[in-house]
């Protein structure tokens, strides 16, 4: 068999719920950050994959997709570590679920 | 006759209660605001002293009542001069809704006639009695407030022509009841006695309620002439019709019934006397006009109104025949062991009026209506009598009474002519009326005729025994007035009442001694037949044997209880207390033979308001409001409880993204 | 090309500005010129909204398809850059406790809101993530912008939340973008057109995706978790703004891409039920979470998550076609009045809380009623107008909405919207109870009157002109929803 | 290349990226989870370079593997030992249930979605592509994405700098009002009253008639 | 008639003008001499006099239209109306409209009647009598217009509006518990309009029109829900406004915690509402519903009858009693429309009026008792009649109109709804005539436990009625109270105007109901 568009879909599924459980069970907050970081890679992949296995002015614009989440996603990280130090600051920790001083 | 008149004779006696009424208002506010009352200059003072003087309460009423007296005089002589036949005179629309249409009109025939001169007679003559019995009562013109409304109402009720109006003029003279009842307001007895009585008097007025809604739903007319003709045209097929009308011979019947309901409740038949001894705590002319005279015998009134609807259907006529004799007999009995006067007489009202009753049911339509005018007139004697001696005995028990014959003489005799024309003595009025009603139901229904007998005797004995109690043997001192209350300063020394109460009682046994004749050659019959939808002449019964029958037994029963009184000790020396007969049957007899117990404190006190209202009403607050308000705490505690699933962790609020985000997918691909 | 820069004139004067601003910071002390020139930057985009309203740019696309100038967009325009100024007007004490931050403040909420006004327009996939993201990021630092505990608390789980939502709604858009081989909407609702079916499952994976991302957005629930935290940390203003802007955003992107791209019949179906249940949800969820709150801006950050399920009503509506006019015109509609609305009470809140020291608990305003009797009614007024009572904005924004779910059908959503309004009614009428009955406390019994400052006067003013016109007088309002939605349905 | 050069690559690339995921899972320590999500952002590029999407491999190394972890590691470097570590939060369990949910759906539709997939030559000289189209027709995300950098530029600078001049705003009765659920006093009015039980019930017996 | 310029509108706007000026006014003021006497605590509340004189205003308007009025012509009168949204693409158009006919013109009147009196029964409120009036003036307009509105969207507007008065009158001036009784009120009002909303919407959306008079059932053919179930949807907020059983729990809180003012338009006016609208609406836009839901309905009647009464006898706080009876004299209300038939509705809507007139006086004098003896236990009150006479007369008499006595108010509606009931609704006729019994019994027993027996020293100093507004409030209502019973046509013309056509229709459809189920 030829590796086709499905494997690559399914590796990025997989990378996806990876990343995902990363971001939902991770106490720290730099963890969950990374696990977003898996996710949005699957994404990448997937885009990518398809941009590979699709006409050419197809390919174009989802490749031009990619770039774009990439660099959204070193932005997100940027502010998300600013906002990781804030807390710490403020804290004196980063874990998640330390941090619930607003609930109810 | 022209028909003003008789709105004239309605408007009379309004116009007086609106003057009295004012007076009495004007007396709360002159006590509230010292403003309200301010000098005149000297030649108006007097004139305003007169007008806001009690006398404006009184003189006016009697005055209207006067007028109206001699008003209804004359009608009654033109309604002589007619045979009694209805005038023509159209109703007056007072509004429609829809197919429903309420008139105001009167009918005048000679029942009307007779009942107006009899209301109107009385009340003018227990207004002037009143004027000395209320001398100085802190709510004289209040009273006379009352009893203006009072006679309003009750001429209202005889003049009207639709069973509306009836039923209207019917409550508001059940209202005044209620108010003259209470009149004495601080005494709890009298506010109980005063809803007592409204109370069951209404039971009855439900059916009278019934009744009229039943008719108009099925004919579509309030008429009164309209249905008793409809009433009279009888039955074919089970099918009352007559012009256009139509009714099925069940719902005749249950019409009957429902207004049979009414007159029990207004006319203190049993099961529904009882509020009726329990009414004597109003003052005694009160007593005298509205509890003996004329109320109470509206429910005679009724039922000789719809003689015929009564008469379309047997089981009316023998249900009201039955429960009268009855009542007439259990009445009389109750009667004999009374020990205040008052309730004597109330309780020979009660038996009267069964009389009235039972002729009704036998068929004796005339009689009732002879009876029940003479009975107004010796019985509102007797309880004027009675308020006399009260007057100067600041008391109604004969236990405290006696010998008063010697200080009060005119109240004597005048209250003895009573007694006896009560008693059915030749040649009182009550003997004739009396007769004739015996007569009629030995014609009819013999068993009827046994009761009415008994009843007869007994009548004979209470009163004498009433007599003795009061007048003969030596005086008993009386009581002091309760406090606060005006009354004879010195009770020990028993003296003659005003003329202004005396006259009334003189006339009034005069009208006693004679009214009784108008029987003779049956014209009063004729008049009163000419109500009737088929009229015809009235004749003059005579029956030796019923006269000779009922005068001996009454002198035999008269005699026998005179004896008995007087040789009281000797009679106790047997070992019998005086007041009775056989002791056990005197303990049934005084408790009322536990009919009010039944009726009050079991069925309305324990199983109505202790058990089926308590129950409903936790009902009302624990289930359909509970209800409610558990919803409600619920809710809160939902949301107290819901607060803790945001429990503040980044984690949740991302899983219930996407357990959120799966949960839709799933139920799409799903369905 | 130069035509285009022009369409996009709104937004970029808000860019600009924005940027000048983040210069201007470092050489102008003054607050006031700072405001002022946020101010006037959103006042002319309003007004350039206008113009090109009149000059009859509608309809025209830009960018090679990226950005339409429509009706539709204009009316969110406008009304997010309303909801700017206002946020703007109302943060003087937000800037006088950062002083030294006041050029990034005010420009990241002139960037976040051409942020959302790009959203109201943009026409492709590419164009709707960068916008999003535009504002989600100026937004998170807002969110945090004092930074202390729960303010630092609360932008953290906004953002990390909102990572993670943005990761799914990617994930969501690639399988579109792989599915229809494009990344433009129209393109997409062609292909969708054509061979659609056969595909359903990876579509409906997509748009579940999709609302999942446009749902935390607008703080829908089950994806509302974030919403009460980041309001409550958040300063004042931001609040507010959040409370309305990025509601209001979701929503348009959330008509125009579920009824532009997958307004598709055979989907429309199911779009009608999946609204209509998280319609449900998030009422129930938004008004019990609601009542036992004690602090007034997070009461508020939860009755938000209600309203937006209230919203939700309308677009469940629009799928049936007799009423997608209505439902659309019924959300714009909706939406501003609970802008005016929910601005003028968190203007009155934040007065409050300025006298009160910062406190946002709803027993300070006991008495309220006797020292500023005016505040305190525009404050009853506005939570009377959130309960949906005459004669108010919201009021007929809910008749409204409920008329198009009864009119596609969806009585019962009409009728559990309406008992929502019940529910909501405990506790919207806290405040007003606690102003106009409770006797203040001994010690503040002599407090003094809030003293508004001129903006915030003239901000109040406006909004609470904007409630009673809107509820004596919809009319307008109602025909300029009308012709905006046809913008999008026809 | 080869086929079986292919199947090795992509097998290999693949069990990379999945690994060094996997890893970041279980891994105790942080710094090391980064680590391991550089391997696997290495493998992505690799594959990446099978997909014969040259230029996005570049960039993915260029940011990925060189600006955020490295980020990252910085960030974690600034917060004391005692912060490093990678534990799990105890919601697990029903993390992973949704994951799950998640995996099943996305391989689902990635398995069974007919994507008419077309294999054409790969682009070629795609730098060049690329470029043209982002100022082309991908001009306005392209400045926005510029606006968006410097947004996010400015947001992290002002978050993350000391600012000593600030006014702490929340007062300390915030916590209270947050948690106090039920200190609401009982006057409160959404609060019903203890229901009266037999309101208009429990009644004093007078004569009724 | 058309009088050429908009005095219906002037009419219900006339209060929220007042609102204005009392807003802008001073509140209190030391007085000027001539006013001296009249002002308690020598100050003068320009607030009250000011409510005073725009609630005369208001009634004089009403009188005037009252007595132009056409009584030769049926359908509405005094007509104003203009497009106030026309959004034609979606069709949601709502008209700013507003008439009278006979069946609304009494209730409008007795609105700005009892509005008076409650002006004049607040006169000693010193708390914060600026708000005060302004919010009594506000229900006022709020009832004014649901008893006026054409349009469902306006009436349900007017409905709604009527309930921040309501809470912020009940909870400020209330006593006892008025937080929770006002809360309540408020809740199971909006529950009601909930539904009801809901209800309009569906007629509206079928009908395409909100406008009363075009709505025809047979569109409703096209609704989206069976026409039984808007009709059940409206008639849930009607009974719960009405009220009838079980929906009623509501109704004695309020009137037990509202001030007596409140108490009194709530009885007089705001429970007429319920009643209004099921003519009005359900009977009107949906008769061959209600012609099959007759029965229920005479049932539902019959038993709040008799339910309300039983528990009332059960009560010991005076208001609460009252408030309980209005639960059983509204039923009547039920089972008047029940009968379908000119007569019966007639009854219906003059036990509207009368109702309004008796049960707001007897609020009026528990009200005037209350101020003096500050209980409203009637365990705690004896002989009162020795002391406060004057009020003692008003409160028997109040109580004996309450209680159905002939030549007075009640019992004109209460025989003419039996009279007209009776044919078709035998059986819930029959139940409710135990009704009158009970009524009878309730008033009694409660009289002479408060102003009969013995005096009681507690009470020697209380003042009788001594003001002048408390002389004019007895009188006025006296007045009345005995004019409609003694001439009833002057309101029940009106009346069986407005209702006849109702009626009409409600028979048409009856009528062709069962001839197509004849045919079928």
């Amino acid at each position: 068999m030829t590796i086709g568009l499905e494997h690559y879909l399914v590796l990025g599924a997989i990378l996806f719920a990876i990343g995902l459980f990363i971001a939902l069970s991770k106490k720290n907050a730099v963890g969950v950050l990374i696990g977003v970081e898996l996710m949005l890679n699957a994404v990448n992949l997937t885009l990518v994959a398809f941009s590979r296995f699709s006409p050419a002015e197809i390919a174009l614009s989802t490749q031009v997709f990619v770039v774009f989440i990439i660099a959204v996603a070193a932005a997100e990280v940027a502010v998300g570590l600013a906002l990781a130090l804030v807390v710490y600051r403020n804290r004196q920790t980063i874990s998640v679920d330390r941090t619930t001083l607003l609930k109810g | 006759m022209p028909e003003t008149i008789f709105w004239v004779i309605l408007f009379l006696p309004l116009t007086a209660f609106a003057l009295a009424g004012l007076s009495a208002l004007n007396q709360n506010l002159q006590r509230q605001l010292p403003a309200w009352n301010p000098r005149y200059p000297g030649a108006l003072q007097p004139l305003a002293d007169q007008l806001r003087g009690p006398r404006l309460a009184s003189t006016p009423l009697i005055i209207a009542l006067a007028v109206a007296f001699a008003l209804a005089l004359i009608n009654l002589i033109d309604s002589i001069g007619l045979r009694g036949l209805p005038l023509e005179i159209g109703a007056h629309q007072l509004f429609t809704a829809g197919d429903l249409t309420v008139n105001l009109g009167v009918r005048i025939d000679g029942l009307t006639s007779v009942m107006l001169v009899v209301v109107t007679g009385v009340s003018l003559l227990v207004q002037i009695y009143s004027t000395g019995y209320m001398d100085g009562d802190h709510g004289y013109r209040r009273y006379f407030a009352f009893m203006a409304l009072f006679t309003t109402s009750m001429l209202g009720l005889v003049l009207a022509d639709n069973l509306l109006m009836l039923f209207a003029f019917w409550e508001l003279v059940g209202l005044t009841s209620y108010l003259l009842i209470g009149f004495w307001f601080h005494r709890p007895a009298a506010a109980a006695a005063a809803k007592k009585a409204f109370l069951v008097t209404r039971l009855g007025d439900l059916g009278m309620l019934a009744a009229m809604i039943l008719i108009y739903s099925r004919t579509g007319t309030l008429e009164i002439a309209a249905i008793n003709e409809l009433a009279e045209h009888g039955a074919e097929a089970g099918m009352f019709a007559f012009n256009g009308l139509m009714i099925g011979q069940t719902a005749m019947t249950l019409f009957g019934l429902g207004l049979i309901a009414g007159a029990v409740g207004k006319s203190a038949q049993f099961p529904l006397h009882i509020w009726l001894p329990d009414a004597m705590e109003g003052p005694t002319p009160v007593s005298a006009l509205v509890h003996s005279a004329t109320m109470v015998a509206a429910g005679v009134y009724l039922l000789a109104r719809f003689f015929p609807v009564i008469h379309a259907s047997s089981t009316a006529s023998d249900l009201i025949a039955w429960i009268g004799a009855g009542t007439a007999l259990g009445a009389a009995i109750l009667a004999l062991v009374q020990v205040d006067i008052k309730r004597v007489l109330a309780y020979s009202t009660i038996s009267q009026l069964a009389y009235m009753m039972f002729a009704i049911g036998v068929g004796g339509y005339a009689a009732a209506v002879f009876h029940l005018m003479t009975h107004a007139f010796f019985k509102a004697l007797l309880f004027l009598g009675s308020g006399s001696v009260n007057h100067s005995t600041n008391t109604f028990d004969m236990r405290k009474m006696g010998g008063l014959r010697l200080a009060m003489p005119i109240t004597f005799l005048t209250f003895m002519l009573g007694t006896l024309s009560l008693a059915g003595i030749f040649p009182l009025s009550g003997f004739w009326s009396k007769d004739e009603i015996l007569i009629e139901a030995w014609d009819h229904n013999k068993g009827v005729f046994v009761l009415g007998l008994l009843a007869a005797g007994l009548t004979a004995a209470y009163m004498v025994r009433a007599i003795y109690m009061t007048f003969f043997g030596e005086y008993r001192g009386g009581e002091e007035a309760a406090p606060g209350e005006h009354g004879n300063p010195d009770p020990s020394h028993p003296h003659e009442s005003p003329r202004s109460m005396t006259t009334p009682l003189i006339i009034l046994s005069v009208i006693a001694f004679i009214s009784g004749f108008l029987t003779f050659g049956g014209e009063f019959q004729t008049w009163v037949y000419g109500a009737l939808p088929e009229p015809h002449a009235g004749k003059f019964h005579w029956s030796w044997g019923i006269f000779l029958g009922s005068t001996a037994l009454a002198l035999v029963a008269g005699g026998a209880a005179f004896m008995f009184m007087h040789h009281r000790d000797r009679v106790r020396s047997w070992g019998i207390d005086g007041s009775s007969t056989i002791p056990a049957a005197q303990r049934f007899a005084t408790n009322l033979f536990y009919l009010d117990a039944l009726g009050e404190n079991l069925l309305a006190r324990r199983l109505f308001y202790g058990g089926i209202a308590r129950v409903t009403a936790w009902f009302d607050a624990a289930v359909v409001d509970g209800i409610v308000n558990h919803a409600w705490r619920g809710g809160l505690t939902v949301a107290s409880t819901a607060r803790f699933v945001q429990n503040g962790w980044v984690q949740a609020g991302a899983i219930s993204i996407g357990l959120g985000g799966m949960i839709i997918w799933i139920a799409v691909v799903l369905f | 090309m130069l035509s285009d820069v022009n369409l996009l004139g709104p937004e970029l004067v808000l860019l600009v500005v924005g940027a000048f601003l983040l210069i201007a910071d470092l050489f102008v002390a003054q607050r006031r010129i700072l405001m002022g020139l946020a101010v006037g930057a959103l006042l002319g985009s309003i007004i350039y909204s206008a113009v090109l309203l009149s000059e009859g740019h509608i309809g025209n696309q830009a960018f090679g398809g990226v950005l339409v100038v429509d009706k539709f967009a204009i009316f969110f325009q406008i009304l997010l850059a309303g909801a700017a100024m206002a946020a703007v007007l109302v943060s003087t004490e937000t800037l006088q406790r950062t002083p030294s931050r006041r050029g990034e403040y005010l420009a990241l909420i002139l960037f976040s809101t051409a942020g959302l006004q790009l959203l109201a327009g943009s026409r492709d996939l590419i164009m709707i993530f960068i916008a999003l993201e535009l504002t989600a990021i100026s937004q998170y630092v807002l969110v945090g912008f004092h930074k202390d505990r729960w303010g630092s608390e609360g932008s953290l789980k906004y953002l990390l939340t909102g990572a993670i939502a943005s990761a799914v709604l990617l994930y969501g858009m690639a399988l579109l973008v792989g599915l229809s081989g494009s990344t433009n909407l129209l393109e997409i609702a062609n292909f969708i057109a054509w061979q659609g079916d056969g595909r359903q499952d990876a579509l409906m994976l997509a748009a579940v995706f999709l609302i999942v991302g446009f749902g935390f957005k607008a703080a829908v629930a089950p994806f509302q978790m974030w919403a009460p935290d980041a309001y409550t940390g958040a300063p004042t203003p931001i609040a507010a703004y959040l409370s309305v802007a990025s509601k209001a955003a979701a929503f348009a992107i959330l008509i125009r891409v579920f009824f532009e791209a997958l307004g598709d019949d055979l989907l429309a179906e199911h779009w009608k039920t999946i609204f209509a249940v998280l319609a449900t949800i998030s009422m129930f969820v938004g008004n019990f979470f609601a009542i036992r709150q004690n602090n007034i801006k997070r009461m508020l950050a939860y009755s938000s998550i209600a309203q937006a399920g209230t919203l939700l009503i309308g677009l469940a509506a629009i799928s049936a076609d007799r009423s997608e006019l209505l439902g659309a015109s019924g959300i714009l509609f909706y939406l501003a009045g609970y802008t005016v609305t929910n601005l003028a009470a968190f203007t009155v809140i934040i007065l409050v809380a300025n006298q009160r020291g910062g406190s946002y608990d709803i027993r300070q305003y006991a008495g309220l009623g006797k020292r500023s009797p005016w505040l305190a009614l525009v404050l009853a007024l506005a939570l009377i107008s959130l309960i949906g009572l005459p004669p108010t904005a919201v009021f007929f924004g809910k008749i409204y909405l409920f008329e198009t779910a009864v009119q596609s059908g969806l009585a019962w959503l009409a009728v559990v919207g309406a008992v929502n309004t019940l529910i909501s009614a405990a506790y919207y009428l806290r405040p007003v109870k606690a102003m106009f009955i409770d006797a203040a406390a001994e010690d503040e019994a002599d407090a003094p009157a809030l003293r508004p400052s001129n903006s915030v006067l003239a901000t109040l003013s406006l909004v609470t002109a904007g409630v009673l016109v809107i509820g004596l007088h919809p009319g307008l309002l109602i025909n300029a929803a009308e012709a905006a939605v046809a913008a999008v349905f026809s | 290349m080869s086929d079986f050069g292919f199947h090795l690559a992509f097998w290999s690339l693949a069990a990379m990226t999945l690994g060094g995921a996997s890893m970041i899972l279980i891994s105790r320590n942080l710094i090391h989870a980064v680590i391991w999500l550089v391997m696997s952002m290495l493998g992505i590029a690799g594959l990446y370079l099978t997909l014969s999407a040259d230029f996005i491999a570049v960039v993915q190394v260029l940011i990925y593997v060189g600006a955020i972890s490295v980020l990252m590691l910085f960030a974690i470097m600034l917060t004391p030992r005692a912060e490093r570590d990678n534990a799990q939060t105890k919601a697990t369990v029903p993390a992973g249930l949704v994951v799950l949910l998640v995996l099943i759906a996305t391989l689902w539709v990635a398995i069974d979605t007919d994507w008419g997939t077309v294999r054409e030559a790969a682009l070629t000289e795609q730098a060049r592509l690329i470029g043209e189209s982002l100022i082309r027709h991908y001009i306005l995300p392209f400045e926005i994405g510029a606006v968006l950098l410097t947004a996010a530029l400015v947001g992290a600078i002002a978050l993350a700098r000391q600012d000593d001049e600030d006014v702490a705003v929340h007062t300390a009765s915030l916590q209270a009002e947050l948690d106090g659920v039920d200190s609401t006093d009982p006057a409160d009015v959404i609060d019903p009253p203890i229901p009266s039980g037999t309101s208009g019930a429990a009644r004093t017996d007078q004569d009724v008639l | 008639m058309d009088p050429g310029f908009p005095v219906l509108s002037l009419l219900i706007f006339l209060p929220l003008l007042g609102v204005l000026l009392i807003a802008l006014l001073p509140g209190k003021h030391t007085p000027t001499d001539w006013l001296v006497q009249n002002a308690p605590g020598n100050q003068v509340d320009y607030p009250k006099w000011l409510a005073l004189g725009i609630s005369l205003g208001t009634l004089l308007i009403a009188l005037v239209m009252f007595i132009l009025f056409d009584r030769s012509v049926a359908g509405f009168q005094f007509v104003d109306e203009f497009d106030w949204i026309s959004a034609e693409a979606v069709g949601f158009n709502v008209a700013y409209a507003f008439g009278v006919d006979g069946l609304s013109m009494p209730l409008v009147f007795l609105t700005a009647f009892l509005t008076v009196v409650a002006v004049l029964v607040s006169w000693r409120v010193d708390l914060r009598t600026k708000e005060y009036f302004a919010w009594l003036l506000v229900l006022e307009t709020s009832v004014l217009g649901v008893f006026t509105s054409l349009d469902l969207i306006f009436f349900f507007l007017f409905w709604e509006l009527e309930l921040i008065p309501m809470f912020l009158l009940i909870s400020i001036w209330g006593s006892g518990n008025r937080n929770y009784s006002a809360l309540k009120f408020v809740l199971y009002t909006i529950f009601g309009s909930a539904f009801m909303l809901a209800g309009f919407l569906a007629l509206g959306v079928a009908a395409d029109t909100f406008d009363i008079r075009e709505i025809r059932h047979d569109a409703l053919a096209a609704a989206f829900l069976p026409a039984p179930a808007i009709f059940a949807f409206i008639l849930i907020a009607f009974a719960i406004k009405l009220p009838v059983a079980p929906l009623h729990t509501w109704l004695p809180d309020a009137h037990t915690d509202a001030p007596t003012a409140v108490s009194v338009l709530l009885a007089g006016v705001l429970l007429k509402m319920g009643g209004y609208g099921i003519l009005r609406l359900l009977f009107t836009l949906m008769p061959d519903v209600a012609a099959d839901a007759d029965l229920a309905l005479a049932i539902i009647g019959a038993v709040s009858i008799v339910y309300g009464a039983v528990i009332t006898i059960r009560q010991t706080d005076l208001k609460r009693l009252i408030a309980y009876s209005s639960v059983s004299h509204m039923g009547f209300v039920l089972l008047g429309v029940s009968a379908l038939g000119t007569t019966g509705m007639s009854g219906a809507a003059m036990q509207l009026v009368t109702h309004g007139l008796i049960t707001g006086m007897l609020f009026v004098m528990v009200g005037l008792v209350y101020d003096r003896t500050h209980t409203r236990q009637i365990a705690d009150m004896r002989g009162l009649a020795h002391y406060i006479p004057l009020l003692g007369i008003g409160m028997v008499f109040a109580g004996l109109a309450g209680l159905g006595l002939p030549a007075l108010a009640g019992f004109v509606a209460e025989i003419t709804i039996f009279l007209g009931a009776f044919g078709s609704q035998t059986a819930p006729v029959s139940i409710a005539l135990l009704g009158v019994l009970l009524a009878a019994a309730y008033i009694l027993w409660a009289l002479q436990r408060t102003f009969f027996g013995p005096k009681d020293e507690k009470w020697a100093h209380l003042p009788d009625a001594n003001h002048w507004s408390e002389y004019t409030i007895i009188i006025a209502l006296t007045a009345l109270i005995v004019l409609l019973g003694v001439y009833p046509s002057i309101v029940m013309d009106l009346l069986e105007m407005g209702v006849a056509p109702i009626a009409a229709t409600v028979e048409a459809a009856a009528a062709s109901a069962s001839s197509v189920a004849g045919g079928g």
